[in-house]
């Protein structure tokens, strides 16, 4: 039985939860302060696995398990914005060498 | 619970500091990005305000499929350039403007501080009557259900809107294909998102979609997924964007409210009323519309961010 | 044997948070693109697969279970690809200027 | 202050930025971003309402929350609508301004 500790792992995981949203937040300013549109996708994409993070806190410390399905969407769709955009963007001919890509 | 208390001023302040920054940045790229950003802390905005089928709704059109669209016009409009300084209105005009906007956001303040108390809900009368429906979703009954004429014609507005973005074609192109055609480029990260994640997509769509009757979920946070998946399928160049005058595209489009307004018909002869279900059939007959709502706004949704044609068949 | 499998939760759980507040330092204090593109991936796969490695024992059934991994496998997918999207943009911009 | 009526608020100063860059943006596709923050204001502010009607064990009255959701999809075709005008217009005059220059349209 877990009754006196469950309380106390909600306010924990909720706590986390609320951490991982401040420390996003921050991580907002590089989008404030760019200065290349790369730096900016890269604070999207923070704030993107960080709302998904707090999402599975939120679902577990609060109970309500179909607030997993909103991490769920939002992991699936969270390439989707940068993705269509760099499609879109390109020509056919495109002029990169994607063979020399180290990663 | 005062982390809770910390959590919401906490994300009520980052919402209002990102939508400043989206109404102030200068450049227009940024912006977008901004209110990629600002659809994905709604989404945690509805989650907080116990509202999970909206969040999922939020996740999947706010932050997801608007922004692709939005980004991907704002790669097209770069080369355009900035509007003229005198197209910008002048310091006494703005500074009025501001005048005004901040009096409409504080009537709207009160107005939402003055709300009566208790509130007034419809909630137990929606409870009461789910039994009645056979589904377990409040959110689903009353789109499918209490208010089904709501959704059959917002169904209509998606077609209108979409015969709006059509009719903006040349006329040499009527009846082609929307936008340049794409190749598969040679792209290994890419090629492989683009070929992985649709059979994810569809089967996450489908979940959500079924689990709507019951839990959270839906045909419109489903059908957008399924949107999604097939704008990327489009983009990538795996799947050709069909020509709008292909009878199997037209078909799909309109199949979703036109089941819905046959069986909203037929409701007058076993029902004895437009849109009810006879009683012991209401179950399978939502899950029926609601399956053909899900590919009928995947199909709208997808086509209307494919745009107008541009290219005729025989190109 | 809770109070164990707790205690791990809330291990992996700081863990992870931890990585954010290291993911979000990168990305405000390294100086050029790709340092903070590094910074960025750690947060990414780090921070989420720890949080999601602290929930596991916590889920409530095999469903929830499986969402869990999932939405870890989505996020790594997307990761991965806008990371290298990214430092593509980013290479490019530093030539540029 | 509750949960809902601090989004409520939230809303409320949504609509008033949204409109303030409806207005002073001259760039039409800022036009359409001010335009979906206001639209999101205004769901906000549904959202409190749904929120407070929290009864018979449902976390908010699934009314307000139905017609969000209608009201979503619905100002994202608005929106991709104005964006294809948008682009048409830039195809069309190589530019996305919408002021009337010199008198007449070439």
């Amino acid at each position: 039985m877990r009754w006196d500790t469950s309380a106390a792992m909600a306010e924990f995981l909720l706590g986390a939860a609320g951490f991982v949203l401040a420390m996003v937040a921050v991580g907002l300013l590089r989008l404030l302060r760019g200065p290349a549109d790369a730096d900016r996708m890269m604070s999207a994409q923070l704030l993107g696995t960080g709302g998904i993070a707090t999402l599975l806190l939120w679902a577990d410390a609060t109970a309500t398990p179909a607030v997993l399905d909103v991490a769920l969407v939002l992991a699936l769709l969270a390439a989707f914005a940068s993705v269509a955009f760099v499609l879109s963007v390109s020509r056919p001919a495109d002029d990169e060498p994607s063979t020399k890509d180290g990663r | 619970m005062t982390i809770s208390i910390a959590i919401d001023v906490g994300l009520a302040l980052l919402v209002l500091a990102v939508a400043a920054w989206i109404i102030a940045v200068r450049d227009a790229f940024a912006a977008v990005v901004g209110f990629v950003a600002y659809g994905l802390l709604l989404a945690l905005v509805w989650v907080r305000l116990a509202a999970v089928d909206v969040a999922l709704t939020e996740a999947a059109i706010g932050s997801g499929v608007t922004g692709g669209l939005l980004l991907a016009a704002a790669a097209r409009l770069r080369s355009s350039e900035a509007p003229a300084a005198n197209e910008r209105p002048g310091a006494t005009l703005r500074v009025l403007t501001a005048l005004l906007c901040a009096g409409i956001s504080l009537g709207l303040a009160v107005a939402v501080l003055s709300l009566p108390d208790p509130a007034p809900t419809l909630a137990p009368m929606a409870a009461a009557n789910l039994p009645a429906t056979g589904l377990g979703n409040g959110v689903t009954a009353v789109l499918l259900a209490y208010r089904a004429f709501d959704t059959l014609l917002e169904k209509v507005v998606l077609l209108l809107s979409l015969i709006g973005v059509w009719s903006l074609a040349p006329d040499r192109a009527w009846g082609g294909r929307p936008g340049p055609r794409r190749v598969v480029r040679p792209d290994g990260a890419l090629v492989f998102l683009t070929q992985l994640l649709p059979p994810v997509g569809i089967v996450v769509a489908i979940y959500i979609f079924w689990a709507g009757a019951d839990e959270p979920g839906g045909a419109f946070p489903g059908g957008t997924i399924l949107a999604a998946m097939w704008i990327l399928s489009m983009l990538a160049g795996l799947v050709e964007v069909p020509a709008i005058s292909r009878r199997s595209l037209r078909v799909v489009l309109v199949l979703g409210a036109a089941l819905f307004f046959a069986v909203g018909l037929a409701g007058f002869f076993v029902a004895d009323a437009f849109l009810a279900y006879p009683m012991g059939y209401a179950k399978p007959l939502i899950l029926v519309i609601e399956a053909a709502l899900v590919l009928s706004i995947a199909a709208i949704l997808g086509m209307l961010v494919a745009g107008p044609p541009e290219r005729t068949e025989e190109r | 044997m809770s109070a164990l499998l707790d205690a791990f939760s809330v291990l992996a759980v700081s863990a992870g948070a931890f990585f954010f507040l290291a993911g979000t330092l990168g990305l405000l204090r390294f100086p050029d693109a790709l340092t903070r593109l590094h910074a960025l991936t750690k947060a990414d796969n780090l921070g989420l697969g720890l949080v999601v490695l602290g929930l596991l024992p916590r889920a409530e059934g095999p469903l929830a279970a499986l969402k869990l991994v999932a939405v870890w496998l989505l996020a790594q997918l997307a990761g991965a690809t806008v990371t290298q999207l990214i430092g593509r943009a980013a290479r490019r911009d530093g030539k540029a200027a | 202050m509750n949960t809902a009526a601090l989004f409520g608020l939230l809303g409320a100063a949504l609509v008033g930025l949204g409109l303030f860059g409806l207005v002073v943006h001259p760039n039409p596709l800022r036009k359409i971003l001010a335009f979906n923050l206001l639209g999101g204001g205004v769901f906000l502010v549904f959202g409190a309402v749904a929120r407070r009607g929290a009864a018979a064990g449902m976390g908010g009255d699934p009314v307000p929350q139905a017609l969000v959701i209608t009201g979503l999809v619905v100002a994202f075709s608005a929106t991709a609508l104005a964006v294809s005008l948008l682009l048409r217009l830039f195809q069309e005059t190589g530019r996305t301004t919408l002021r009337d220059e010199d008198g007449g349209k070439p």
